[in-house]
């Protein structure tokens, strides 16, 4: 695959990135219902279909449970698909989230994430994917819209090879409604790299099957049991397909990205375009001010990308995991802290580590207040959850 | 029997095979069984239209009843049977008796 | 609606519904089940909403359906069948649709229409989805095993709106579902019952065929064995007297005219109706009324026969 | 099971009673001061298939919640079930059946024919409350008058009576080969 010619660099937010992609994925149904921040997505894949730019059909449902319902029933027949919410949307959704993923159905949904009610918010944090990080979906976090436009092509690719269905998260406002540089691929090239794969089954009259099924105690658990290794499977295929990706347009993220880490003593283990890039500026100025301060970013957030991320903090002495939601009344409010530290018990790493959460409902992360987390780091080992940047 | 492995069984447990209920047989539901008495059913479909488990079969060919030819039959498929009996309250000749179910 | 079957021998002989599902003897729905499929014809997807109908013909390994078949949940049957037929219209412009012109039909109970699904119905309704729903109207949550719904009659009893001292069975009215259906103005909605099939036969196919211009309906009535307390060789007596009393007028809603079919279209003179008593002491469900609470019944059923009679008239 | 308990599998059709005579029989060891538990194949019942129900009684906190593999007791409402299933299924060697008319199994059996007394008692063919007095006397784990009292919570009136009438007719009838 040669790198292609014409380099088309747009100013997109990842919203707007979001759409560009799934134009290029020649998608054939969307359902959609609008949701801050999710909306400008529905709005230019509108004008798309309606200038005749995508050819397919945009049904304007009337709830998000209904947006979800009708991708899987539109994937179920074969078609490939698109759907997009937020917040309140995604946690109405989420009886047809285990659904998609127990009848193993390709679907792609993007989802700029923001706070759950309550109290309402219209603000960024990732509350609500969080909320949904274990019903059975691969989960991408993206922090740039670049990365948000190549990881929707990749996820069309995934979802059709492991029969999954595919997350792409990233900030809402923070990333959802900021302009960045983007740079296009040509379409064609995208539709050769997203070829029209056969289902193994699919809702056709010349075969005809029954999908969603009653199924009682002798079998539910064998399903459930395809689903782990499933999921399992799709960790190989996310590394597969990003180095494919790579090959194809130049561009490729791994599962996990590391900055600075290979002299670090102390890192910052994270996610999201906020809290991955006020983390990278406090890791500069930390090394500026005599401290070997290193970043590692989860990209592949399911399948937890264990190997990978327990290789990018092996050389640290300490390690915070920066966490943007809080998941209440567990051992630690962050759902990342726990995944680490679960991780690192299973392979007998035990490194102190402490969960700092910040960012919640958008509360500014300034690149000082995660400098500090490096000195705290350097101050001493501690295994405790911080809560940064509230009133207290 | 043992039952397949979760690695041989179809993915999002899809059920392939269309209508295989049809293996599975009802007939052990019913306490009381519907018999046909040729001689007395003027074949006007009745039994067949109302069936719930559509397991009245409706034959076809020449059949002499009673001075009259008809062109088709209708003969109950005991397996899928449930003995409900709604075959017998619909028949306007009273052709279909319910009896009970051999012990 | 068009007529395609004028006698009983012109009815589809092929089934297209195995035997050997775990309804209960002497189902209502059943004998819809059969029929729907007869009729619908082999190049359709059927999407079907949580109940009775889908946990008795789905019961893993096995399946009765022999059309493909998709259930997803209890309130979304709508919103799966506007996605499937959304798919099947891309595809075929896309030339990825090797089956021609397959509709799309969805089959859901009164609980998943009247209360549950309502939401997603009205979405479809409204968005002009090429898509047949009918409701197989049991009148209650039967598949939980006989609790109330939307559609359950008043005073009727169900486990739970019992027979009581202070209250004695449902409270409110059953909804008026077609109401709310022609409310949305489709193309084309009817009422039928399992006790006159070559009237559902034909609105079945007319429903279908009216699909090319938009969503259309049908409300089967399909009685219920142990949900309405009678014996299981009455069901179709049963649903012959709900239309013969004028309990369930048999009529059509037809691009915006409404017309009662026979024999409902005599039943507007009261005395050609049976009365409901006929209809009503059939059933354990309504064995506690008193002579009162049945006159109420009654009276309501004269007031809505007058508003179908004057419907008819606009 | 530990010593002192009495596993009890009830096999049936849909609306035939197993689920009501193991709660009966569960509700009268209660009221005896001893342990009980009573509980259906969970499910959907549909008249006339085949279903299962469990007991348990014992003197002593029972815990356990798996269906009973291996039962002291076995009673059958439905000969035809012998044709369905295999209701003997795990039995031990010291294992009783109580069965609906006479049956002939490689383990001690009680019989009565539940389905005539239930016509000729309650008019109707349901045999759940026959086969409690079947079972009473077959184990003696509970007494007839307990039973008496339990069947209070779930019939009331002339029903009532007439069911007492027929668990204590069948208890007399009830015939070890």
């Amino acid at each position: 695959m040669q790198i292609q010619k014409t380099r088309k660099i747009e100013a997109l937010t990842s919203n707007y990135a979001v759409a560009y992609a799934v134009k290029a994925a020649d998608v054939d149904v969307i359902a959609v219902y609008p949701i801050t921040p999710q909306t400008t997505i529905v709005e230019k894949l509108s004008e798309f279909v309606a200038n005749g730019e995508l050819n397919a059909e945009l049904i304007h449902v009337e709830s998000e449970h209904s947006a979800l319902s009708a991708v899987v029933g539109a994937s179920a027949a074969g078609a490939r698909v698109f759907t997009a919410t937020s917040s309140q949307g995604l946690e109405l959704a989420h009886e047809v989230l285990h659904i998609a993923s127990g009848m193993r159905l390709p679907i792609v949904m993007a989802v700029p994430t923001r706070a759950v009610s309550a109290p309402i918010s219209i603000h960024n944090d990732y509350g609500d994917v969080m909320n949904a990080r274990d019903v059975g979906w691969v989960i991408y976090i993206a922090a740039s819209a670049q990365e948000v436009y190549d990881t929707v092509i990749q996820a069309y690719r995934l979802a059709e090879r492991a029969l999954l269905p595919v997350i792409v998260a990233y900030d809402g406002f923070l990333m959802s409604h900021t302009v960045e540089p983007v740079e296009l691929n040509d379409e064609e090239e995208v539709r050769k790299f997203l070829p029209r794969t056969p289902r193994p089954y699919t809702l056709n009259p010349r075969r005809p099957v029954t999908m969603g099924p009653l199924t009682s105690p002798d079998w539910y658990y064998e399903f459930k049991y395809q689903q782990v290794l499933a999921l399992q499977e799709a960790y190989k295929i996310a590394k597969d397909v990003d180095a494919e990706y790579s090959r194809a347009f130049g561009r490729g993220y791994g599962v996990v990205e590391s900055y600075r880490m290979e002299d670090a003593d102390y890192a910052i283990v994270t996610y999201g375009g906020a809290a991955y890039g006020n983390a990278k500026a406090a890791a500069d100025l930390a090394r500026e001010r005599g401290i070997a301060a290193g970043v590692v970013r989860i990209r592949l957030y399911r399948p937890f990308p264990t190997a990978d991320v327990l290789k990018a903090i092996s050389g640290v002495k300490a390690l915070a995991v920066l966490d943007r939601a809080i998941m209440f009344g567990g051992p630690a409010e962050g759902p990342l802290y726990r995944d680490l530290a679960a991780a690192m018990y299973m392979s007998g790493v035990d490194k102190p580590a402490v969960n700092v959460i910040h960012g919640i409902g958008q509360r500014t992360m300034y690149v000082e207040d995660l400098y500090k987390i490096y000195t705290m780091l350097r101050e001493g080992p501690r295994k405790e959850v911080v809560f940064m940047g509230v009133r207290i | 029997m043992t039952l397949p492995k979760a690695t041989e069984l179809p993915i999002g447990a899809v059920v392939t095979e269309p209508g295989s209920t049809r293996r599975y047989s009802t007939a052990g539901w019913r306490t009381l069984k519907p018999v046909i008495h040729d001689d007395k059913c003027v074949r006007c479909q009745l039994c067949w239209l109302y069936c719930p488990e559509g397991t009245i079969a409706e034959v076809r060919g020449v059949f002499k009843v009673g001075g009259r030819t008809y062109d088709v039959k209708y003969e109950i498929i005991y397996d899928h049977c449930k003995g409900c009996g709604i075959c017998a309250n619909e028949c306007p000749t009273k052709a279909i008796e319910m009896v009970p179910e051999a012990p | 609606m068009k007529v395609y079957y004028k006698t009983l021998r012109d009815l589809p002989r092929e089934e297209l519904f195995a035997p050997g599902h775990r309804m209960c003897a002497g189902c209502g729905a059943a004998i819809a089940m059969r029929w729907i499929t007869k009729v619908v014809g082999p190049n359709a997807v059927i999407a079907n909403a949580t109940g009775c109908v889908e946990v008795t013909t789905t019961p893993y390994p096995e399946t009765a359906w022999m059309h493909p078949y998709i259930h997803v949940a209890f309130e979304n049957s709508a919103a799966v069948a506007s996605g499937v037929e959304a798919a099947i219209k891309t595809l075929r412009r896309k030339g990825l649709w090797d089956a021609g012109d397959t509709k799309v039909v969805v089959i859901a109970g009164d609980g998943g229409t009247y209360d549950i699904g309502l939401q997603s119905l009205s979405g479809m309704l409204e968005r002009r989805h090429g898509v047949l729903y009918i409701l197989y109207d049991n009148e209650a949550y039967m598949n939980t095993g006989i609790q109330r719904s939307g559609s359950t009659p008043k005073y009727a009893w169900t486990t739970t709106t019992p027979v009581g001292a202070a209250v004695r069975g449902k409270i409110q009215w059953k909804k008026d579902i077609m109401g709310i259906v022609m409310a949305h103005r489709v193309p084309y909605a009817a009422t039928a019952s399992i006790s006159h099939i070559l009237d559902m036969a034909n609105k079945i196919k007319t429903a279908l065929e009216y699909t090319t211009e938009g969503p259309t309906f049908l409300h089967i009535f399909a009685p219920c064995v142990p949900g309405w307390r009678y014996p299981e060789n009455k069901t179709v007596e049963v649903a012959r007297l709900a239309v013969e009393t004028g309990y369930f007028p048999l009529y059509e809603w037809d691009h915006g005219k409404l017309r009662l079919n026979p024999p409902s279209n005599s039943h507007i003179d009261k005395t050609k109706r049976k009365p409901l008593k006929e209809f009503l002491k059939l059933q354990g469900r309504f064995a506690h009324l008193t002579e009162e609470e049945i006159a109420e019944l009654e009276k309501e059923l004269d007031a809505y026969w007058q508003y179908l009679a004057k419907l008819q008239t606009l | 099971m530990p010593m002192g308990v009495v596993e009890v599998r009830f096999h049936g059709r849909g609306g035939q009673g197993m689920v009501t005579a193991a709660q009966v029989l569960a509700t009268a060891a209660i009221l005896e001061g001893k342990y009980a538990q009573a509980f259906p194949e969970f499910g959907p019942e549909r008249r006339g298939a085949p279903v299962k129900s469990y007991l348990r009684i014992s003197d002593r906190p029972i815990y356990i919640r798996e269906p009973v593999l291996h039962p002291d007791v076995i009673v059958v409402a439905d000969q035809s079930l012998f044709s369905a299933e295999n209701p003997l299924e795990g039995a031990k060697d010291t294992s009783i059946l109580v069965v609906n008319g006479v049956y002939k199994a490689p383990i001690k059996t009680y019989y009565v024919d539940a389905t005539t007394l239930a016509i000729k008692v309650l008019g109707r063919p349901i045999v759940n409350t026959a086969l409690i007095g079947a079972v009473v006397k077959a184990t003696g784990v509970v007494s007839l008058g307990t039973v008496a009292e339990a069947l209070k919570k779930y019939f009331t009136g002339r029903l009532y009576d007439l069911n007492v009438k027929l668990v204590q007719i069948a208890y007399q009838e009830t015939v070890g080969l």
